[in-house]
């Protein structure tokens, strides 16, 4: 049993409408050959949780370019500019959470946990409409859970199993959303044997991981480029 | 603005700082903050999943994987960890973080701040803004006191929307460093040689010390 | 209870495990389960923390520290993993283990299980029984049909405290396969040399094969 | 600047009445340590958060045959015979939460999270009296958060900073329980320097923990045993 499959194998897995869980902040941690592979796919429609929409027109930036997002539910879309002029002309809807409250949300979906009370954003207008109680003298908003149809995620090492390890904080968002998609499918830079990993360090089990691919992406100074 | 008026407020917020503390660095001026923590041992946080920042990688040193919350390459110390978005914002939701020092374009008289929404600009980011408001066990903003414009971020009540309902400890300016009591912001002491009647003209409300002996004594 | 009948239950069930499948195996019986999984590459969880666990050390191997849910000292195999007990009832309760196979008092003819609170004893103990029920994608329910003193596990109604509203899979006694569709419990195979006729005799209530033909065809 | 204390000084962190998150399942993982140095303290009417009660007569099993325990609350006493005896004759208090429940309530604790939906429980016992909710067709019960006024916990390594690393099943409820306390008191096998431990591997951050001391106790064959 192996969960290693080809790039391209992994398009047959997507469909229109899908809700899609994307790890990275920034472009770190970005799965960004399987993002690739998404562009070369007929489905459209798509809802992206992701913390921002890539960065320096890579990763979810060329998904939106290419007119496949719907929606985006993330934390922090200011820098994405195209994004922005696009929800201003009304052309895609963007459901803003405070940062902890995305990755928190993220980690319920894959825990079992419907929903949960935080502190964070009472009073602001990202409080409204969402229900307040008192908890022990202070004031918190319910959040829902948030799960996807599909996650993708990068992390630094795979074993043939599934189980990850990731690399500095390229780990960020990644290890919640391999827990909370229907599909999680994983990039990886380096695929190794079973029993190469450290049981102590393994930050994904693989009990949560469907797919593993090779990343084409390397990093180069200050860039993300395409080995081959 | 000048860079002199950035580097006295990051230098006035490092003498608040005290070994020990785990202390998160907003983007802005409180990035400036950890050039001036000398011997201090402070250990950084960033909200992306690092605690035990290091200063800006040489170019040998740059990994663009390792970066902070403003998105620009770091280091990391001896000491440090890293972890998941969310068991970083349960460091910081959780009130394990000890101090945050976070920019901001408004602080009213009670310390409640507005510093996400930009005005009249499409409110698309919010970030970890709001979790540090929250969380953090103390609270720090450091901004220049007037806007380009020449208005007062220091107001009677917000008129841009709020990073939440938590009041913030300390603003420290380039004019003076601002506490906020329940019955309202004091001065805890100038960092400009104006006085405090001056500041209050400029600021367009009476403002008073924190210390009275300072109000009579000033100038 | 005979240690035969606990084999015959335990044989039964790996018979409906898969490869590639995560398990979690409770205590009694359904521990029993792991030594015929033979060379079905199943993954074993137990719920204090440990995804890829082994079979019971030999003395040169034991570490004390390294047990299953049933506190007894266990091995990890290759590919193995340890999360703390926060990550662990993620894992169950999110829907990841593929199977869980847990021990019963009782089980109605829905499906709905008994498996924490012993009658007549102080209710002191829960465990990971009702994360499992609530949380595993399959549970399987391992037990003999019929107590020490005779009377039928499986029930029309529960009579002891339930363990949860989600209904149970399959139930392998040692006298039948039991599973539960919408209408009410059916045989899906014996595993004793008795009749449809004399089991239903034996639990007090007609039983129904599931799959009528066997129904028909009985001895 | 150390976190390193002798045992014997974490005695005055506790006062009565204090509510104490004991790490430990079965007795792995347990700070048996410090609650030797418990037994030696004037504090009393305590509450005590942990899965069991000890166990071979050892760990928490002593501060409650010493009557220090005025309620118990974790998710499994079955084992613990005297403390069921005691319950019966209303001589202990006890709380009982499923494992899971258990386990989130700390970590919710420890994360600013006022409480929880989950659906383990749902229709049974356990949920009496707690608020039930419909979230995307499905039901859930409300579950509190929980906190301590001192948690003390087990782990394998710690470094002078109190980074903590664990070792197998021990780690259990240690993790959760080191975020959730007003005070934290770890007791390690080793102590090492700083730097010693690999940035990616750290479990517990040093952010969570104020006090570290050296464990008295090794493993010998099946026991845990006084070194020293």
């Amino acid at each position: 049993m192996s969960k290693i499959v080809e790039a391209c194998g992994i398009r047959q897995l997507f469909k229109s409408g899908d809700q899609i869980l994307a790890g990275g902040f920034g472009l770190s941690g970005t799965p960004l050959t399987i993002i690739d592979e998404l562009l070369e796919t007929d489905i459209w429609d798509l809802t992206i949780v992701s913390n921002n929409l890539g960065d320096n027109g890579q990763g979810l930036h060329k998904l939106f370019m290419q007119g496949k997002i719907k929606k985006a539910i993330g934390s922090f879309f200011s820098i994405n500019r195209e994004a922005v002029i696009a929800w201003t002309k009304g052309e895609l809807d963007i459901e803003l959470l405070p940062q902890g409250t995305l990755a928190e949300a993220i980690r319920c979906g894959g825990a079992g946990i419907g929903g949960f009370y935080t502190k964070t954003a009472v009073g602001t207008e990202l409080a409204q409409g969402k229900e307040e109680r008192i908890i022990d003298g202070e004031r918190y908003i319910f959040e829902k859970a948030i799960k996807g149809d599909v996650a993708i995620v990068r992390a630094a090492k795979a074993d043939r199993l599934g189980n990850l390890v990731y690399h500095t904080t390229a780990r960020n968002f990644n290890p919640m959303m391999a827990t909370a998609g229907k599909i999680v499918i994983a990039e990886v830079d380096e695929i190794v044997e079973v029993g190469a990993l450290d049981p102590e360090y393994i930050v994904t089990p693989h009990a949560y991981v469907d797919y593993v691919i090779q990343s084409k992406y390397v990093k180069s100074g200050r860039e993300y480029v395409e080995s081959r | 603005m000048s860079q002199d008026k950035r580097h006295v407020i990051a230098k006035r917020i490092a003498q608040e700082l005290e070994n020990g503390q785990v202390v998160n660095l907003g983007v802005g001026i409180p990035t400036l903050v950890a050039s001036y923590l000398d011997e201090k041992e402070v250990y950084l946080q960033t909200e992306n999943g690092l605690l035990g920042m290091g200063p800006s990688p040489s170019e040998d040193e740059l990994d663009i994987d390792l970066i902070n919350a403003g998105k620009e390459p770091v280091t990391y110390l001896r000491g440090a960890s890293f972890f998941n978005s969310a068991d970083s914002f349960a460091l910081i939701r959780g009130g394990h973080v000890d101090v945050a020092v976070l920019g901001t374009l408004q602080v009213d008289v009670y310390g409640e701040i507005a510093n996400w929404a930009v005005p009249n600009q499409p409110i698309l980011g919010v970030g970890g803004a709001m979790d540090l408001v929250a969380g953090a066990k103390k609270v720090i903003v450091a901004a220049t006191l007037f806007t380009k414009d020449g208005e007062s971020k220091l107001v009677p009540q917000l008129t841009y929307k709020t990073s939440g309902i938590k009041r913030v400890d300390l603003f420290v300016s380039d004019y003076a460093v601002f506490t906020f009591p329940p019955d309202g912001v004091k001065v805890v002491e100038m960092l400009e040689d104006v006085t405090i009647e001056e500041l209050s003209e400029k600021v367009g409300f009476p403002l008073e010390y924190l210390n009275p002996h300072l109000q009579t004594s000033s100038r």
